[in-house]
């Protein structure tokens, strides 16, 4: 869109000035000070290039990226092929309990820190109950779902809610006379899918498979706990960065820079692909649910439930240990009992909710307004300026949080900016680390959203404000709303900065997760997780009751 | 400038301190809950409590070290800390004189509390008939790829584990003998390409049956066997190594009068005996009495020729050389 | 090989907003038939529900015989131009059109020829490349259109196909949909709000109104003999006279007006009474203006020169505003204030109930 | 307090296709103008460079003298009915046609009260609370016009806003939009491929083609003078017939069709000259229709009956293919294969240079 006014400074070449300089400080700022460490060797203060060296001539080190690299690419690729053609079958086809469903497959995305992968060890480990149940049903010897297709499943069924809301919100907005227009030309079910839908919504989907990408190119978590000898290059740099007997920041931080590179080069290229890929589209008439009856229902159905069902699995397995009784919270002895709850809920301070949904929402509400701007800026007043912010914005999702938190303490921990130790620090690093959500979808939706909407308004006699404010950011709503309630489940789940950040004061329900399974406490565990997941399941359900809306992908 | 610096020092206007401590702990549980009340009601000292990895719990120190947001390091040991003294006050508590011989804090920041030997942890259930001893059972083929083991590059209790290893096999009992490194080299095919990147999922992995042995410390498995899981401890024939479990003081924090309180508490007469006599972990004070479920300390093995200050010097070293052994195992 | 359409009491509710209620319509195989009602009566409902994209929550539908209320869209063989375009947005004018025959896996080598050849007819040939959004509202119709005619579908359904085109390029376009729709002889619905190219087009016109059809008839008997006054105002303009019958037993009626004007009636029911109030439609271009003689009185309030013809705004001496199409080979425009009289042609003129507002025409429909 | 507009030699580019080179135009204050032209030809292109939607490329547009080209859009005062209608999906009809009000800061009463109005003027009042989803094309469509018109800008712009309605519905809003317009005296570009439309609201119309204005005049003289070719055939139906000029010196010019048919022009500019070959363009409804004396020999090869008239596609002795539309008054239609005599009115008449394609009548325009 042009407008005649563009060159000159606007309210918005403000907006984008002020947003760079936030994040020029708390991201860039602290990175620099990261980075530095890649290349400056902490004897002579000279550069070197002898961590990057180290790290492309060793096998050791460089195989763990072509493990990430293959774990990200396939379950990327298999949450995407999950999580779409859920969406469809949603949006397309009337499903019994669709708003529960929508609920759990949010809640699967708020995996637990450690808590969820330990949860599968629990099914599908050497001891698992389901490996042992088909190990002796089949006579096999099932190994347990160690090693790479253990992580690829579990990372799939991880982030397979990120595409479906994504999708289901830019489904929203797709005028459903395109389906009937090849409908009527003689397209199958299934052919519309591939044929209209996906590319349609393909900058969605790619938004979203770069979210996963990087989330699961940064992971450690999970391949820290059934990884085995499959190591990833998000272990290797935690490992480094966080060892007991003395890593090397250097080399750590040249991973980093590895890891950084890399990451910016698949955004790089899911923007080119994005963009080249974006029509607007003004979803008069959405797709609605249909009632459809025979075999096609029972399918339907039939996929819905069991994806839904093996992704809140972990949930299920957690809840349900909550409620074991153990010995010391680590040997469970059989039979059920409170006494997690007694240990976590009536005998600490519970500070630890309350931090939670306090820091979640202050955070959350930063994240969704300046992810609407920001997502607006990009799309809408592309600039040089803009699309540099554009990537900055995307650095945080891509560094590992303990990095991050790292940094942060290494940057805001001297006047004027003594930050460390506030409930500010832990704010900003959720808030700029889960903001990428809401920026990615809000800047796929509007995308779609065809610029005549805003010029109706504009000639209106609406501000440039007024029309984004009143037209385009009600529109843009599906998209942000998708974006912000996966901001929200992970901002409440956040870990690895808080970790390094909190405090008494600001300790949250993951960090108590996490303190309790550092030291095998699951009992304790996973009462907080189950704390956790039922409290955001209350909020959700919470803000649906207060926007007025039906289903959560609105 | 540091925050040290400054005026706002917390002291109340008749000089005294908070009555706040913020320990940065990565203790278990139990000791932690029982130690801490204890001290808070004592004193009456406030204590906050960060619990993170040991790992973690370092870096943030080092990262704060500028404006140290914490007065007590309470993890580690002098093997691990020793490299970066400079992070850490100098303070020698009165009660050292009664610490054991071996546990006297000669460097000056090391408070030695508690030792957690390296054990074998081994689930009963599982074992069957296969003999597990000695570390020279672990390359036993029927243990092959059931063998839980950290990272020692990245875990302070593999590497402690590592080290008793190469001590156990070392020619002369020499840890850089190639026999030590030999040892390393099958042992590291019998663990058939897994290793486990977190220390705590050593034992949890053997205690759920996920893994026939692991090699870790003594405090969780020997609170497994407590609380009645299927695992036994055992403290390889071949000796093993007896690390004191220390507390320090962060340089340069707020309230380091309320952290020297704190030292001299964990070194008391009455914690050290309690700990003794309830939990898992050892008091290092002279003449205390253990649980009847821990090992005597006399019947520990310990190796003759360990040399903690070596060992602290070259740990680096003797990590790079066991990934290179490891790269190597890798086709 | 050309198929019938049968709808047979057939209900649209919107929630609880009944838009058709019970409508039937038989449309013969190969048949050109047109559906006209004024904006929101319905029409592209219907259209959506022949082809199955709106459900139906009475009655059937049934091509060539066949019921197919439950066969999904994709298997009915019908093409569809949809009145808001939707044109696919990430394809280009090409592959837009050649979607159909993909999806009916004709052979690349005919796609392409019968791609070139639709759109030379629809005279985008040279936007073959572009993708939609470079396009113009009318190119973009035009893209709609030919993607729906390219598949030869046994059904086409036209939803305003040519409103955004130009009167050359419409009647260019009616004249191509006519002779492909007659050459393969395709069955078809069109939806049109153009009076002159409905009646131009169709074989036979539904006129449609608040979801009820009121006449299904051919172009000429819609117009000139329509069954209701309805019917009557809507397709092209007709004014409505208050008038009267006059008859005296046994021989045939004739109609007096106001202030006495009196015509002679051919063709009026035998079921009229005499001083029976009625309505008399007289559409603009059926009047005489003379300056003298039999008629009705008026006043020219204004008019507008329209090209072919001047339209005048009159005055009726009871005081009622009807319009009056002069052609131009009649005089000059005539002044406004002139007073003129008004003669009508009895046979072209029709005749309603006062209440019913159906027609009292012999032979006219009720 | 009505602005003129001034277009100054805009140029519009897409990439490298230039659309608009150096087109320039005025509208008088409160003059309701009329842009017509062909499908793609820069209409829309051009408006949206009015209201500042589109870049300019080069040139000035100037409102009541002062240019405009870096006003934003919101500061221009302008309103705009959307080709694509652009309703926002999700507001209410009422909050859709309330919206302008809103950023004026209307008091709510007021608001109610304007928009209660207009709602009732484009008829669609009971509809007030729907959302768009629910709405119909053609209400769709007059949603867009009531929220463009309701907020009474300085400007108005609308493209195509009438193109789904029914035709009798058409010229009730046209005449809405007319009587709205002179009353608050808005100066008003309209966009419409209706050419009745076209002749009978506008003050001026401008003939596009391909990005360029071909005349500026009257609907009158636009309808009876066109300057060239393009305009004649584009706006009505123009048969195109070769002929050649007569002239003796000194006196007036006549034309000669092949085959002899002689007439005698009376306003033919006198640079013509002796045997000049021309284009003699007759509007079809301008033959009369004889069946023997002066004329043009032709054979009746169809007819299409169109209520008011009925259309003859009739073929010229010399084998040229030409229509003829005849009024309801005249006879029957003529059957098919009749031989007709064509004979045309000197006064109405246009003559066109035979290469260059324009005007050679006295007074028209080049
Ligand atoms: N974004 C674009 N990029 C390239 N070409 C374009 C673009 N938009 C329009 N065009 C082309 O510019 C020309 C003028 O378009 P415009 O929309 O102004 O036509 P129009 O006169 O309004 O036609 P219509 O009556 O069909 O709506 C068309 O040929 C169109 O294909
Ligand atoms: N989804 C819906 N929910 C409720 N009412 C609807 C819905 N869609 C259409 N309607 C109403 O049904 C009626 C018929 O609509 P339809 O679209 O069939 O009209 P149409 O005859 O095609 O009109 P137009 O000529 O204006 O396109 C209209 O009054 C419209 O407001
Ligand atoms: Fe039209
Ligand atoms: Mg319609
Ligand atoms: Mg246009």
């Amino acid at each position: 869109m042009n407008y005649a006014g563009e060159k000159r400074f606007t309210i918005w070449s403000s907006f984008s000035l002020v947003i760079l300089a936030i994040f020029a400080l708390f991201i860039i700022y602290p990175l620099i000070l990261v980075l530095c460490k890649s290349v400056i060797d902490p004897q002579s203060g000279n550069f070197t290039m002898s961590y990057l060296t180290k790290f492309f001539t060793r096998k050791f080190y460089w195989s763990t990226l072509i493990n990430s690299l293959q774990v990200t690419a396939c379950a990327t690729l298999l949450a995407a092929a999950i999580g779409l053609p859920m969406a469809y079958v949603m949006r397309s086809v009337k499903i019994r309990g669709s708003g529960f469903l929508d609920i759990l497959i949010v809640i699967s995305y708020l995996s637990p820190p450690f808590i969820g992968a330990y949860a599968w060890i629990q099914l599908l480990g050497r001891n698992g109950v389901v490996t042992n149940w088909v190990n002796t049903i089949f006579g096999i010897q099932f190994d347990g779902i160690y090693g790479f297709a253990g992580i690829v499943l579990v990372f799939t069924l991880q982030s397979f809610p990120l595409v479906y809301m994504y999708v289901s919100g830019a489904l929203k907005n797709l005028d459903n006379s395109l389906n009937e227009a090849a409908e009527s030309l003689g397209c199958t079910g299934f052919e519309r899918i591939t044929k209209i839908i996906v590319p349609l919504v393909m900058p969605t989907l790619l938004a979203s498979s770069l979210l996963i990408f990087m989330r699961v190119f940064a992971d450690f978590g999970t391949p820290m706990l059934i990884g085995e000898g499959f190591k990833t290059i998000p272990v290797l740099i935690y490992t480094q960065f966080m060892s007991e007997v003395g890593g090397d920041d250097g080399f750590a931080a040249a991973l980093c820079v590895i890891v950084i590179m890399m990451t910016i080069l698949i955004f790089l290229a899911q923007r080119f692909l994005a963009n080249r890929n974006t029509y607007s589209m003004t979803a008069l008439k959405p797709m609605t649910a249909q009632k459809i009856t025979g075999v096609k229902n029972m399918l339907s159905h039939a996929f819905i439930y069991l994806v839904v069902g093996l992704a809140v699995l972990p949930q299920v397995v957690v809840i349900y240990t909550s409620f074991l009784k153990s010995n010391g919270g680590q040997v469970f002895t059989g039979g059920f009992a409170l006494q997690s709850y007694q240990a976590t809920l009536f005998s600490k301070d519970n500070d630890v909710i309350w931090n939670t949904y306090m820091l979640g929402l202050v955070s959350i509400t930063i994240i969704v307004v300046l992810g609407i701007l920001i997502s607006y800026l990009t799309v809408r007043k592309q600039s040089p300026l803009n699309s540099a912010l554009d990537m900055i914005t995307m650095f945080p999702y891509i560094i590992p949080g303990s990095v991050l938190g790292i940094s942060f303490l290494f940057a805001f921990n001297n006047p004027p900016l003594l930050l460390s130790g506030t409930a500010l620090i832990m704010i900003i690093s959720f808030a700029i680390r889960r903001m990428p959500y809401t920026i990615r979808s809000s800047t796929a939706i509007i995308g779609q959203i065809s610029p005549s909407m805003e010029e109706a308004a504009i000639s209106l006699g609406a501000t440039e404000m007024k029309s984004y404010t009143k037209v385009t950011v009600p529109m843009m709503m599906p998209g942000v709303l998708a974006g912000a309630i996966m901001s929200w489940v992970t901002v409440i789940s956040e870990l690895s900065s808080s970790i390094i950040l909190y405090t008494n004061s600001t300790q949250t329900l993951t960090v108590s997760i996490y303190t309790e399974v550092i030291r095998g406490n699951y009992g304790n565990a996973s009462a907080y997780s189950t704390i956790l997941t039922i409290t955001s399941i209350v909020s959700l359900l919470l803000f649906f009751k207060l926007t007025g809306k039906r289903d959560i992908s609105i | 400038g540091c925050g040290s610096g400054t005026s706002e020092k917390p002291k109340t206007a008749a000089g005294q301190e908070e009555k706040v401590l913020t320990v940065y702990t990565a203790r278990s549980e139990s000791l932690n809950n029982l130690v801490i009340p204890k001290f808070e009601k004592e004193t009456g000292i406030k204590v906050e409590m960060i619990v993170a990895g040991t790992g973690a719990l370092q870096k943030r120190v080092a990262s704060e070290k500028n404006n140290p947001l914490g007065d007590i390091l309470w993890a580690a040991d002098q093997t691990m800390l020793n490299s970066s003294k400079e992070l850490f006050m100098q303070y020698v508590s009165p009660e050292d004189a009664n610490m054991g011989d071996a546990f006297k804090n000669k460097s000056g920041y090391f408070s030695a509390a508690f030792a957690d030997p390296t054990v074998i942890i081994v689930n009963t259930n599982l074992t069957g008939d296969i003999k597990v001893d000695s570390f020279a059972d672990l390359i036993n083929p029927a243990l092959k790829g059931k063998i839980a083991f950290g990272d020692p590059a990245s875990s302070s209790s593999s590497f402690q584990s590592l080290m008793a290893m190469l001590y156990a096999n070392g020619k002369d009992g020499d840890p850089m003998s190639d026999e030590a490194w030999a040892f390393v080299d099958k042992f590291i095919a019998n663990l058939n390409g897994k290793m486990l990147n977190s220390s705590g999922a050593v034992h949890k992995g053997v205690a759920d049956g996920e893994y026939t042995v692991g090699l870790t410390w003594e405090d969780p498995a020997a609170n497994y066997v407590k609380n009645g899981a299927p695992v036994k401890v055992v403290f390889p024939s071949e000796g093993a190594i007896f690390p004191g479990e220390s507390v320090q003081i962060i340089k340069g924090c707020k309230h380091p009068e309320n952290a020297k309180k704190f030292v001299d508490f964990m070194l008391s007469q009455k914690i050290q005996e309690q700990v003794g006599k309830e939990l898992t972990v050892r008091p290092l004070r002279k003449d205390i009495k253990l649980a009847d479920y821990m090992t005597p300390t006399a019947s520990i093995k310990l190796f003759k020729n360990y040399d903690e200050a070596w060992v602290s010097d070259n740990k680096n070293t003797i990590t790079a050389k066991f990934n290179e052994r490891l790269e190597k195992s890798m086709k | 090989m050309s198929v019938s359409i049968d709808i047979e009491e057939v209900v649209k509710k919107y929630g609880n907003d009944t838009i058709i209620n019970g409508l039937s319509l038989h449309v013969k195989p190969g048949e050109f038939f047109t559906l006209l009602g004024p904006s929101g009566c319905g029409k592209t409902t219907l259209l959506r529900m022949i082809i199955g994209f709106n459900s139906i929550e009475g009655g059937k539908i049934k091509v060539d015989g066949r019921v197919v209320n439950d066969i999904p869209t994709n298997n009915r063989n019908m093409g569809m131009v949809f009145q808001n375009y939707a044109i696919f947005p990430h394809m280009s004018v090409k592959e837009n059109v050649a979607f159909g025959l993909r999806m009916r896996k004709v052979p690349e080598n005919d796609i392409d020829k019968q791609v070139d050849e639709i759109l030379k007819i629809v005279k985008i040939d040279h936007l073959k490349d572009r993708m939609p959004i470079k396009l113009s509202g009318g190119q973009q119709q035009r893209v709609a259109l030919a993607r729906a005619i390219v598949i030869h579908p046994e059904v086409l359904l036209m939803d305003e196909p040519l409103s955004n085109l130009d009167a050359k390029l419409r009647v260019e376009m009616r004249n191509a949909i006519k002779s492909i729709q007659r050459q393969i002889n395709i069955t078809t619905v069109y939806v049109t709000h153009d009076q002159e190219e409905a009646l131009a087009i169709s074989d036979r016109i539904a006129i449609m109104h608040n979801g009820v059809i009121q006449q299904i008839d051919s172009p000429k008997n819609i117009y000139q003999r329509p069954v209701n006054t309805f019917v009557s105002t809507f397709i092209g303009l007709s004014n409505l006279i208050d008038a009267e019958i006059s008859k005296n037993q046994g021989c045939n009626a004739s109609i007096v007006f106001d202030h006495g004007y009196c015509v002679f009636m051919e063709n009026i029911k035998d079921t009229v009474k005499n001083g029976q109030k009625i309505l008399v439609s007289v559409r603009p271009e059926e009047f005489h203006i003379r300056s003298a003689g039999e008629g009705l009185k008026a006043t020219i309030k204004s008019s507008v020169f329209l090209g072919l013809t001047t339209h005048y705004f009159v005055q009726l001496e009871n005081g009622q505003d009807i319009q009056v199409i002069q052609d131009r080979d009649e005089q000059d425009i005539i002044p406004d204030g002139t007073t003129i009289i008004l003669a009508v042609n009895p046979q072209k003129i029709n005749v309603f109930h006062y209440e019913n507002k159906t027609t009292l025409i012999r032979g006219g429909k009720e």
